[in-house]
């Protein structure tokens, strides 16, 4: 059976030059970053080198680069860090209603401890308006965190414009620019950024590698305590293979970008217009125009999400929803919900996500098996109209 | 994440569609809340239900325990239908992940929704 | 040249079983575990398989296995965790003075939120003695933070003594084995504890891994939040070939503990001893008895421990050192002046941690090469007595 | 971690050793520190450093800082030699990593002292 995986917002293989520039650091040239051994003294150049090309690739200088564990970490380690090194000037946070877990239950962490925040929401299309920030603006806000681009519906939001606004008032500004990075430029001065969540498996990198971009003078506390790693922001014995990994991954994806975003986007577009094209009752989720060029997400009216997964991972073609029913709570996706989309849209959304190994046959081939699954299972829901003029009409 | 008989139940739903005149229509759940199922009994003179059709929104357990469900209850006496718990039908799936578990009682609900209409239809049928 | 790598206390190579079983995981297998998908499904799987492998190591229940970056993250997951978690019921501390900074410096961060430690001290050997640490128990003693094994000096602590002392008053008590798991059996039960610390890249596993195990009923906090991930208690897109390979790399570490753990010994005795009988004053630091299989720890009087490192390095020998000079500060490590060793010698103190890897050929290289190398140097050293009765006391 | 510069001079240190009856010897540092420098000095009618030699304990940047040291100051004069400063030992060096900065002290101190050593001990000739 064909596979054509289409969730590369959830993870991606690692390519194989970033799995060839990672072998010898997991094999022979094993040695801690810290020993003072040539053993160690080649890990630390490889460190290092790779901390060079992650910070060339958004712009920054390496001393403002620190190595996590992943975006999650990245994200908390942000805000809490600024969060708990700024608190004597104040305790207002802004950040939006449609970012990643890991930085909105961090924020409502920060709540618990006596922080406020301030979520502001985001129009039809799942974009923050400026406007917005400016009115939750406080003279105690200390921090702003607002993603680059939207895990979901791959909505970009206007990060330069909002940094205007928090430098102005010499308010941090952190990004989590996981989902951007690789796909549309990241460049921390262009966008007027303090700190930078990184994640490697978005891009063909390995799990469990991250960084976070710290602007140098920006005010900061550690989330680890422990040996002096990363200069003290992040201790712990340096993941050496999966740094020297994630380094090369950030240099492929920057490096690459141009065509291959380029690429994807005609990809995206015929997915996305084949779909419109053969199945009545589809509503795209999300803008056409400031989206990623490798995001589709669409509603799939009176079926469900996870059933929609289910049916097509039986023909090899794998993807996600924001259907609550994909994680086992009630609530569907706070992003589609944010957008204003109604319960019952959101349980049948479709994320198809892009990625480097898919080609437009890929595309035809999902474009040919879906209009089928969709019949079937619209031919079992309840809330299709059966008889004529029974139609439940759920939008 | 499923068993094999819950993904086997979901890729083969048994007794899919619907009962043109039925004896009883049940219906739990609604698409606000991710997963709504409608079921269309027959029963014979005996209150055994002799014909069983179902019609599901909802995820892959919640199509498996539809399915399951009309197995589990047909041939049954409308009684001993109702007896059935989500805990066996959830066992009889060979289980369902926690998070799942709500949807056992979809297929409870929608049974029972369905047996009272029979009755209710039953008793105007008698009335006449 | 011969290379002999005597380091493996600060890290270790990953070994080819261990790659091969990570291998899928980066390449074809490389879903993200909490996806629908059969590439999700496929992680999940071994996610889970790996976590029954590392209970089964230690004598645990899978679901009281939380997966980790490594053994910095699972110490102060683990501090914090429980310090945060019980606050309410007391805030004091119990540690020991010769703990690795991970524990250290996150009792220290907890001191400034006022939390109130204890460390205990430590004899010659650098043990700790359980008498010492009942009579630091208050009524507000919530948690008891001690390590199992030495990461310097290879001692072993009582810990099940301890333990007791812990039991009868309800305190947590947790342990750090990132150093003891398979060297000495660590099995919860026999311990009598309540969280343990493990990391990946001592045991042949990659770097970037590790795990906590957290007792049943145990009181927790999370140190970052975010997406669902380990229950909540540590969120982050799972390191699926990392946690793979961690768990397989329990698995064999503590499989082939008792016959690894006897070869160990006999090199480290022949090392050990082959030292003593070629150089004149020469310590021994820590206990011969109560130690790890695979530590040798010695000051060469008169030397300084960087310079030996490179010394040996030039030679293909890979050691360390506790002299400050290896770490850029004054003061030498805190676990020999713990034991009462004097500035001076403890600037000379030699590491050789041997592995899996290493022969009688490499011990025996090394103590060919040792000797002048130390001889070298001491004529170098103004401490050494260069002219008649003109030796410099250091000790 | 080290320059090339810095590792050559700690493999091949110059000057090691001692000057039987020299005409200055500093000491700088001590062992509880971990470092610690003996400077040997004979100087000539003009005080130009015509001889120099070290012990050294310490770490690979105090060896080399010892070595380069006594290569940067033979033959110049004493007041030369004590112009120089530890920025141009660890220049010299090729640079010396943040963290052993205070090495390049080290041989700084020890020359000084070894100057003050000779002093002396030339008014106590000179007194004779
Ligand atoms: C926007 C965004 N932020 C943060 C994360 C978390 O990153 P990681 O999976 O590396 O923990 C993700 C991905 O899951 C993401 O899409
Ligand atoms: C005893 C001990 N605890 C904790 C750690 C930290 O573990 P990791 O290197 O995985 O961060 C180490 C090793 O550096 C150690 O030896």
């Amino acid at each position: 059976m064909r596979r054509v995986y289409l969730d590369h917002s959830a993870t991606t293989p690692v390519r194989p030059e970033v799995l060839e520039a990672m072998l010898p650091y997991l094999k022979e040239n094993f040695g801690n970053a810290s020993s003072i051994h040539s053993f160690g003294q080649d890990a630390r150049r490889a460190v290092e080198e790779a901390r060079e090309k992650t910070a060339q690739a958004i712009g920054a200088d390496p001393k403002e680069i620190v190595f996590t564990s992943g975006g999650t970490e990245s994200d908390n380690l942000a805000i809490r860090g600024v969060a708990l090194a700024k608190e004597k000037k104040g305790r207002h946070i802004i950040t939006s209603a449609v970012e990643h877990h890991a930085v909105l239950d961090t924020c409502e962490q920060l709540e618990k401890q006596g922080f406020t925040v301030t979520r502001v929401g985001v129009d039809a299309d799942g974009i923050v308006d400026p406007a917005e920030v400016e009115s939750a603006l406080r003279d105690d806000t200390i921090l702003i965190t607002i993603m680059h681009a939207n895990n979901e519906v791959g909505s970009i939001q206007p990060i330069a414009e909002i940094s205007r606004l928090a430098r102005e008032r010499e308010i941090t500004f952190h990004v989590d620019a996981v989902q951007s990075l690789g796909k549309i430029p990241v460049k921390v001065d262009e966008l007027g950024i303090d700190l930078v969540s990184l994640s490697g498996h978005k891009i063909y990198g390995p799990k469990g590698t991250g960084a976070l971009y710290i602007r140098k003078g920006t005010k900061f506390k550690p989330l680890f305590h422990g040996g002096g790693q990363e200069r003290k922001l992040r201790p712990g014995t340096e993941n050496v293979p999966g740094i020297v990994a994630f380094g090369r991954a950030v240099e492929l994806a920057v490096h690459e970008l141009p065509e291959e975003a380029r690429r994807l986007e005609v990809l995206r577009d015929r997915l996305m217009d084949g779909l419109l094209q053969r199945i009545s009752e589809l509503k795209v989720n999300g803008s056409r125009i400031k989206r990623l060029p490798h995001n589709v997400n669409v509603s799939v009216i009176y079926v469900e999400g996870e059933s929609l997964i289910l049916c097509l991972d039986m023909e090899g073609i794998a993807v996600s929803s924001g259907s609550a029913c994909t994680s086992g709570s009630l609530e569907p996706s706070h992003v589609l919900r944010a957008m204003g989309i109604a319960h019952e849209v959101a349980h049948g959304s479709l994320r198809m996500t892009l990625g480097r190994d898919n080609t437009t046959e890929d595309v035809d081939y999902v474009l040919e098996k879906v209009p089928a699954i969709v019949e079937r299972l619209r031919s079992m829901s309840p809330l299709y109209g059966h008889r004529e003029g029974e139609t439940v009409v759920v939008q | 994440m499923y068993s094999d008989k819950v993904m086997d139940h979901f890729r083969n739903p048994r007794n899919v569609g619907e009962i043109t005149e039925p004896d009883g229509v049940g219906m739990a759940g609604n698409p606000v809340c991710g997963d709504m199922m409608e079921l269309f009994i027959n029963v014979d003179e005996e209150e055994r239900i002799e014909e069983i059709k179902f019609r599901t929104f909802g995820c892959g357990a919640a199509i498996a325990v539809s399915s399951i469900l009309t197995e589990m209850v047909v041939g049954l006496k409308i009684e001993e239908a109702l007896k059935i718990d989500n805990k066996q039908i959830a066992d009889e799936l060979g289980g369902l992940p926690p998070v799942k578990m709500h949807c056992s009682m979809l297929g409870r609900e929608a049974l029972e929704k369905a047996v009272e209409d029979y009755r209710k239809k039953k008793m105007a049928t008698a009335g006449v």
